[in-house]
């Protein structure tokens, strides 16, 4: 809710207040661009806390460090791109066009990512984002960090676990007509091909924003699958479980968006519910635990995978000016030398020719108590 | 002059349950000013509107210079030879008096789409300009040229009318109660306006409330009653009408 | 008129002298404000000038776009081709839109362009084989000029500006025809202008062909600058976005068109604070220059002139006087 | 029952006085003159054109008056807006009949009632309509709008005794009627005209109109041409001249 | 399986058959075709969330409240916005209530942001099985609901004073005037009970599709062209026209594709439109 960023703009504005006698100079600036509002405003209202909490840390601690040992206060920039790849395009150029901002995040949807990546490599800056579909780091582009593991790797993990794990076999796909749904399903098919010899039962797509998923679940049930795999966002994947659930569906329902939004939205229907995910807050390793303490005692509630992304891609970016001073090219180029670093989400390898980073990813499973198990994890 | 400008026959107008004109005959011979009066609700609005194929006819004839028109698209019936104006003045109020005689015009200075992409029209925007002011000077309105139509003296929009419809190029021109609101002074400034369309060969039909002026102004009348003709003729025949008398006084119940 | 001609020599010469000393973004934000103005103007020709509604024009911009992008990709047709082409189809839809525009009016005409704008929408995301889906286009080539780069965005503001240009001296030629006065007359009493020989039918097709023409014009120079299409651009919020535009700036009028797709697309740009709420701004903006100023900021000048002179001349303000029927 | 019937000696129920109305830039009205004692049937006749309308137009504030005074029961009614006017006991047969066509006789019938009359004495008094309109009664369930025109005019008629009016307007109830009906809604109004209801009747039937009227008022060109007693102003001619247009002299 | 889409079709077909009863009766009194309807059911929804999720108040109370602060909005936003537009020509009223469509729906989206909040569902329990079709409990309280509503206002305009007179002011407003309403008021108050309609289908949806800020245009669209549909300006038109939209919904969306379910309710629009523009119940005026 909006006030919650009115209040964390105050905080901001009265902690640079409080510094402003030891750094009167111009703030280090990094940019964030994410969906704020419409579809998906889920995930990017998570993405700016997240982020601005990164950021209020560093101001916390005096700001950012600089190579030569000087603080300076840190300010993130914020933009909103609607999900839509023209309004995007529009975000980031005015976050490139602003020559103080030396390196940004986002965008997070993959059919606005996509389109921006030109914006991002003529500018020569360095851009995180967390979209997961593939084209956006096979075209070549220098400047693109994925701060998430891709599809390759967590859809990779899913059908492990179905298919091993849970020794299903019957699987029916369904995914939401957009680029992340579509190159899941992509990457969830060609995999339970080619890693187990299976072909889906039966495949459907539903377009985003759709409200009723009883023709979706009904089809489903008809083709007697035991495993409804379901590529896409949140509220969809909500909606769909809860109809499955109506209409009597008792075979295991996966997701690939199985996240605490999600569960926010699904309750009791979350049941049961498996989901590969990039990172959980129950990941049973020290950090995560440190983080997710940290998290719940500052918002109340449990992190996403997308608090640890964005709040990771902060830290990166902070470290790296703390090696190389805020400059974009130095930044871009100290970053494709950087062979490990670790942050909260796993390893990240940001010299990846291609740019993806991590390939951490676990898959969970909701027990009764609506807890995120992990059953598998993957480094 | 044996053979009629206007030849209304058999017209027949149903509204649900009600019949507005109940076979409607009338003959407007050329050069003439024709008056067409009646009670309230006897039709005569609806015979215009029929006759101008504002609304279609359930059957009849509408012949204008030996074409029948009727049922026929408002554009249509204009480019055969009517013209007309309205009894609650329905001029173009956002546009200026001359954009609105330009209108009246639109039909003589092609479709104007063509020639607009074309860029060639300067020429003949000049001209129907000129015939437009012509228009304008003839009832006195040159000097409003520019104004905006809706800001005229209600007077003046009456006569705006009457030019517009004159810019079409009528044989036939139906005035629908031109002279409503009017003071004695611009009745008469519209009445020789009137004489002077005639002189120029254009034949009017007038429907009018001011009986007083129709009876001095008209050559022959015509008079509706319930959707049907009851009577016609000279104004002097018209005004000895028994018929008339009844449609427009009524009777009375016990003959005293 | 002549009053105003500072002003407008003024903005002209501002759009030809400033953008290139604009930063990258401020020069995108002036492109698609330049994009924005034609679409705008094609939308005011039948709604400012025809009164007829339409909330589906995304529906023609976006045939525009996609079908001069997908020839230039697929196909490997030069700019100089595709744009002509795509013109001709999204006429061609405006030919098909046409014909309701002639029955139905209003609201029902509100909803029957939404339903054409939201059906192409779907299309362009379900006709995979002919759109590429969600997946869009990319790609798209910025037009060959010889002896120009108009890879370079000012050299392409710079064209835009010029087709701008072209579209505005197309709309006054259009508005002071004919044409364009039986169009007025079709909006302001559509019986009286079939009484005066006008062909309602035709004039009112021709309006949505010109318009949509336009629109699909506007569309091309859109993708050959943006050079990625996807179907999310061209949902019912930029059809809803070009009639705020022409409603904001003012209906009826040239200047007011480009004027609104000005203010309501870098406004909300340069008043960064109040980001959050332009949307809600913009709605109140509507609200109020519907109740109190029905000719659009544009009118605001002359509007003020004529209530200041008219309080110095002791007078009333010279607004139609309106009948009040209690 | 029907009608409560005032006299306040002297003061007219109703006076109309110098009035002028301009109506979409027309001078509709002028110079036109008014009154209605209680008690009293008043017509007021004309033709077509005339200014009748534009005048009960004008005497229910539905038109803005551009000078002159309207008085009812001696209160200027300048700014009393029309359904007040209504409640204030003014009952009104609109021209064109107007009857609710989707709402059945009954329900129009309710409705002249609504605002004006206790609920408690809504029945009693739609006994005694359905005794001056026997046909209503027959026809009671059925939509007004399946009404003949005659039997809407009585519905109209009806429905605004429904509101117990102090003064009865009745605008052109006549028009457009066949001749059987229009004698009977004369004969209907004499009946009323009997139980000593004031009325002012706005006809364009002038002589069946100056038959059974008290009084009347003649309007020609949006102005009072004449007034009198309606006895003396059936015989006058220059009634016929303010209708066709014959020399007054 | 088809009865089994059927009957969820109808479900969510009783909320566009509400929104579009609202939208009708704006239509009918005051000659406004409101773009903001929509705006009334996520206005039901919100308060309904904030109510019973955030404070914790109980259903009874909240229920009553989510409905009846919409309606006040629609009061004022007549008052307000619409009443100096009454009678301008279309396209003026058209646009104003465009503008207010974008002012809520954005203040929502400004307090609440973009994201759908789920809201627990008004009846707890498994879903029943009737004859073999699985109904969602939720779907019976929207039917129910819907039933009882249609009942309520049935009797609402034939029995009471407020609903006469809104008959009359939709039958013909200047007459009524004649009859000693007050025509304003009478539009004013209708304005509130069609707002306070949508509200109902706001908090019947709530559980079944979420709240979120963006819904109002979507809802709004679906329920105008199912009152097109079922003759524009017939209120039994609108119930049909809705329940009918629901479920060719869900048919469209099992035997053809979800993706093309809205582009089958716009066609079913244009087909309408061409050969029966009256719609299938069509409204005598």
């Amino acid at each position: 809710m909006k006030r919650r960023n009115f209040l964390s703009y105050l905080t901001a504005g009265l902690l640079a207040l409080a510094y402003l006698p030891a750094s009167a100079q111009e703030p280090v600036r990094i940019g964030l661009d994410a969906v704020l509002t419409g579809p998906g405003a889920n995930n990017g209202e998570r993405i700016r806390e997240a982020a601005q909490w990164a950021v209020d840390l560093i101001n916390e601690k005096g700001g950012v460090a600089l190579p030569d040992g000087s603080k300076r206060p840190f300010e993130l920039v914020v933009v909103d791109d609607q999900a839509k790849p023209d309004v995007g395009l529009s975000a980031i150029r005015r976050l490139v066009g602003d020559k103080s901002i030396v390196a940004f995040m986002g965008p997070d949807w993959s059919s606005v990512t996509y389109p921006t990546l030109f914006v991002g490599a003529e500018a020569g800056i360095p851009q995180f984002t967390s979209s997961v579909a593939q084209r956006i780091t096979q075209e070549g582009h220098k400047h693109i960090f994925r701060a998430r593991s891709t599809d390759t790797d967590w859809m990779g993990a899913l059908a492990d676990y179905l298919v091993k794990q849970e020794g299903k076999k019957k699987l029916g796909v369904t995914y939401a007509n957009n680029e992340f749904g579509r190159s899941g399903r992509d990457v969830f098919v060609r995999i339970l091909k080619e890693a187990h010899g299976l072909d889906p039962v039966v495949e459907l797509s539903y377009a985003v924003g759709d409200k009723d998923f009883t023709s979706v679940a009904g089809r489903m049930i008809q083709s007697g699958v035991d495993v409804v795999v379901n590529l896409g966002n949140q509220p969809e994947g909500a909606l769909l479980v809860k109809d499955l659930n109506n209409l009597g569906f008792t075979g295991l329902f996966a997701f690939n968006s199985a996240d605490s939004i999600f569960l926010d939205l699904a309750k009791s229907n979350a049941e049961g519910v498996v989901g590969p995910l990039s990172w959980v807050h129950t990941k049973p390793d020290d950090k995560s635990k440190a983080f997710n303490e940290a998290f719940q005692k500052r918002f109340k509630r449990d992190p996403i995978g997308h608090s640890v992304i964005y709040f990771d891609a902060v830290n990166m970016i902070v470290d790296a000016i703390g090696k190389v001073g805020p400059s974009r090219e130095a930044l871009l180029k100290y970053l494709k030398s950087l062979d490990t670093w670790a942050g909260v989400q796993g390893t990240y390898h940001p010299s990846a020719p291609t740019g993806d980073m991590i390939h951490a990813s676990v898959v969970i499973r909701y027990n009764k108590d609506l807890v995120p198990e992990v059953v598998s994890v993957r480094d | 002059m044996t053979t009629p400008l206007l030849h209304v026959a058999d017209l027949t107008k149903n509204f649900g349950g009600l019949t507005a004109l109940a076979g409607v005959h009338i003959e407007v011979r050329s050069g003439t000013i024709h008056g067409l009066i009646g009670p309230n609700g006897s039709g005569k609005s609806t015979f215009i509107n029929t006759v101008t194929g504002v609304i279609p006819p359930n059957s009849g004839q509408i012949v204008i210079d030996g074409r029948n028109v009727a049922g026929l698209r408002p554009n249509i019936v204009n480019a055969a030879g009517i013209a007309r104006t309205f009894q609650n003045l329905r001029l173009f109020k956002a546009m200026s008096v001359l954009d609105n005689v330009l209108i009246g015009e639109h039909r003589h200075m092609g479709y104007g789409l063509g020639s607009a992409l074309t860029m060639r029209n300067g020429e003949a925007e000049r001209h129907v300009k000129d015939v437009a002011m012509g228009l304008l000077a003839d009832v006195g309105l040159a000097h409003r040229a520019e104004a905006i139509s809706g800001s005229l003296p209600y007077g003046e929009q009456r006569l705006l009318e009457i030019a517009r419809a004159l810019a079409t190029q009528p044989k036939l021109l139906m005035l629908d109660e031109p002279l409503a609101g009017m003071n004695p002074t611009e009745m008469d400034r519209v009445v020789a306006i009137l004489r002077r369309i005639v002189a120029r060969g254009v034949t009017i039909l007038l429907v009018e409330h001011a009986v007083r002026v129709v009876m001095s102004v008209c050559d022959r009348i015509s008079v509706l009653n319930f959707g049907r003709n009851i009577a016609e003729g000279s104004p002097q025949e018209i005004q000895g009408n028994e018929d008339v008398v009844v449609a427009y006084l009524g009777r009375r119940r016990h003959v005293a | 008129m002549s009053r105003h001609h500072p002003f407008y020599l003024a903005a002209i010469l501002a759009a030809i002298v400033i953008p290139p000393f604009l930063s990258d973004y401020s020069l995108h934000l002036v492109i698609m404000v330049v994009i924005f103005a034609i679409l705008t103007l094609s939308l005011n020709l039948i709604s400012g000038y025809g009164g007829l509604i339409s909330l589906g024009h995304a529906g023609f911009f976006l045939i525009g776009s996609y079908t001069s992008a997908l020839l230039s990709v697929y196909q490997g047709w030069p700019f100089w081709l595709s744009m002509p082409t795509a013109i001709l189809l999204t006429a061609t839809s405006g030919l098909l839109l046409g014909f309701p525009a002639l029955r139905w009016t209003g609201h029902f005409l509100a909803v029957i362009t939404i339903a054409f704008g939201s059906i192409a929408q779907l299309l362009s995301v379900n006709w995979v084989f002919l759109t590429n889906g969600i997946d869009g286009v990319s790609s798209i080539p910025r037009p060959p000029l010889p002896g120009i780069s108009l890879t370079s965005n000012v050299n392409y503001y710079y064209f835009v500006l010029i087709c701008l240009a072209f579209i505005v001296y197309l709309m006054m030629r259009l508005v002071a025809s004919g044409f364009g006065r039986a169009l007025r007359a079709i909006k302001d009493d559509e019986t009286a202008a079939a009484c005066m020989g006008i062909d309602v039918a035709v004039t009112k097709v021709s309006a949505f062909v010109i318009s949509a023409a336009i629109a699909g014009f506007a569309g091309a120079l859109y993708a050959h600058y943006i050079r990625f299409l996807n179907p999310d651009s061209f949902s019912l919020d930029v059809s809803i976005r070009i009639f705020m535009m022409m409603i904001i700036g003012g209906t009826g009028s040239i200047a007011g068109s480009i004027l609104g797709s000005f203010v309501v697309y870098v406004l909300p740009e340069v008043l960064r604070p109040l980001q959050d709420y332009y949307y809600l701004i913009w709605g109140v903006i509507v609200i109020l220059v519907m109740l109190f100023l029905p000719g659009g900021l544009i009118s605001l000048g002359s509007v003020l002139r004529a209530k200041m002179a008219a309080r110095r001349d002791k007078l009333d303000p010279q607004v139609g006087s309106t009948e009040t029927l209690s | 029952m029907l009608l409560e019937s005032t006299n306040i000696s002297g003061t007219p129920l109703l006076d109309v006085h110098d009035l002028a109305v301009n109506f979409g830039g027309i001078r509709a009205l002028k110079n036109v003159h008014l009154e209605v004692k209680g008690g009293e049937f008043v017509a007021l006749i004309g033709a077509n054109g005339a200014g009748k309308t534009t005048t009960l137009k004008a005497i229910l504030n539905a038109v803005t008056k551009a000078s002159g005074e309207i008085r009812y029961r001696g209160q200027p009614t300048t700014g009393i807006p029309t359904h007040h006017l209504v409640r204030m006991g003014i009952g009104v047969v609109p021209e064109g009949r107007r009857v609710f066509a989707a709402s059945s006789v009954v329900e129009n019938l309710e409705l002249g009632a609504l605002e004006r009359t206790p609920k408690g004495e809504a029945s009693a008094i739609m006994a005694s309509v359905f005794d001056l309109f026997p046909v209503l009664k027959e026809r009671r369930g059925q939509m007004a709008g399946s009404l003949s025109g005659g039997e809407q005019q009585m519905l109209a008629m009806g429905r605004a005794l429904m509101g117990r009016p102090e003064l009865l307007l009745l605008d052109e109830p006549s028009m457009g009627l066949a001749p059987k009906f229009v004698d009977r809604i004369f004969e209907i109004l004499s009946d009323l005209r009997k139980t000593k209801t004031t009325i002012l009747l706005i006809e364009q039937n002038a002589l069946m109109s100056l038959e059974i009227a008290d009084k009347a008022f003649v309007i020609e060109q949006g102005r009072t041409v004449l007034s009198g007693r309606a006895s003396d102003l059936i015989d006058d001619p220059k009634v016929a001249g303010a209708y066709l247009g014959r020399p007054e002299e | 399986m088809f009865f089994q889409l059927a009957t969820s079709g109808i479900a969510t077909g009783c909320a566009y058959a509400l929104i579009a009863l609202g939208f009708v009766m704006i239509w009918n009194t005051a000659s406004v075709v409101n773009f903001a309807q929509g705006e009334f059911v996520v206005i039901a929804m919100f308060v309904a969330l904030t109510c019973h999720v955030t404070l914790g108040w109980p259903l009874w109370l909240v229920l009553p409240i989510a409905v009846l602060i919409p309606a006040l909005v629609g009061y004022a936003t007549e008052r307000v916005v619409i009443r100096p537009v009454i009678g301008a020509a279309e396209m003026t009223v058209v646009t104003v209530t465009i503008g207010l469509q974008i002012v809520l729906s954005d203040a929502a989206k400004i307090i609440y942001g973009g994201q759908p909040y789920s809201f627990p569902p008004l009846i707890e329990g498994r879903p029943l099985s009737i004859l073999g079709i699985v109904v969602p409990r939720q779907s019976l309280v929207v039917i129910a609901s819907m039933v009882v509503l249609a009942v309520g206002l049935h009797f609402l305009s034939q029995k009471t004073s407020f609903g006469k007179r809104l008959r009359a002011v939709s039958q013909d407003r200047e007459t009524a005037k004649l009859m000693g309403i007050d025509v304003n008021r009478t539009i004013a108050e209708g304005f509130a009970l069609s707002a306070g309609i949508a509200g109902v289908a706001g908090v019947l949806l709530a559980p079944i599709i979420y709240v979120s800020a963006g819904l109002g245009l979507p809802l709004l669209i679906k329920s105008f062209i199912a009152a097109i549909i079922g003759g524009f300006g017939s209120y039994i038109g609108a119930l049909i026209g809705g329940l009918l939209i629901g479920v060719l919904d869900n048919l469209v969306g099992f035997y053809i594709s979800s993706h093309y379910r809205e582009v089958f309710t716009f066609l079913v629009l244009i087909l309408v439109l061409l050969v029966r523009p009256q719609g299938l119940f069509p409204h005598h005026r």
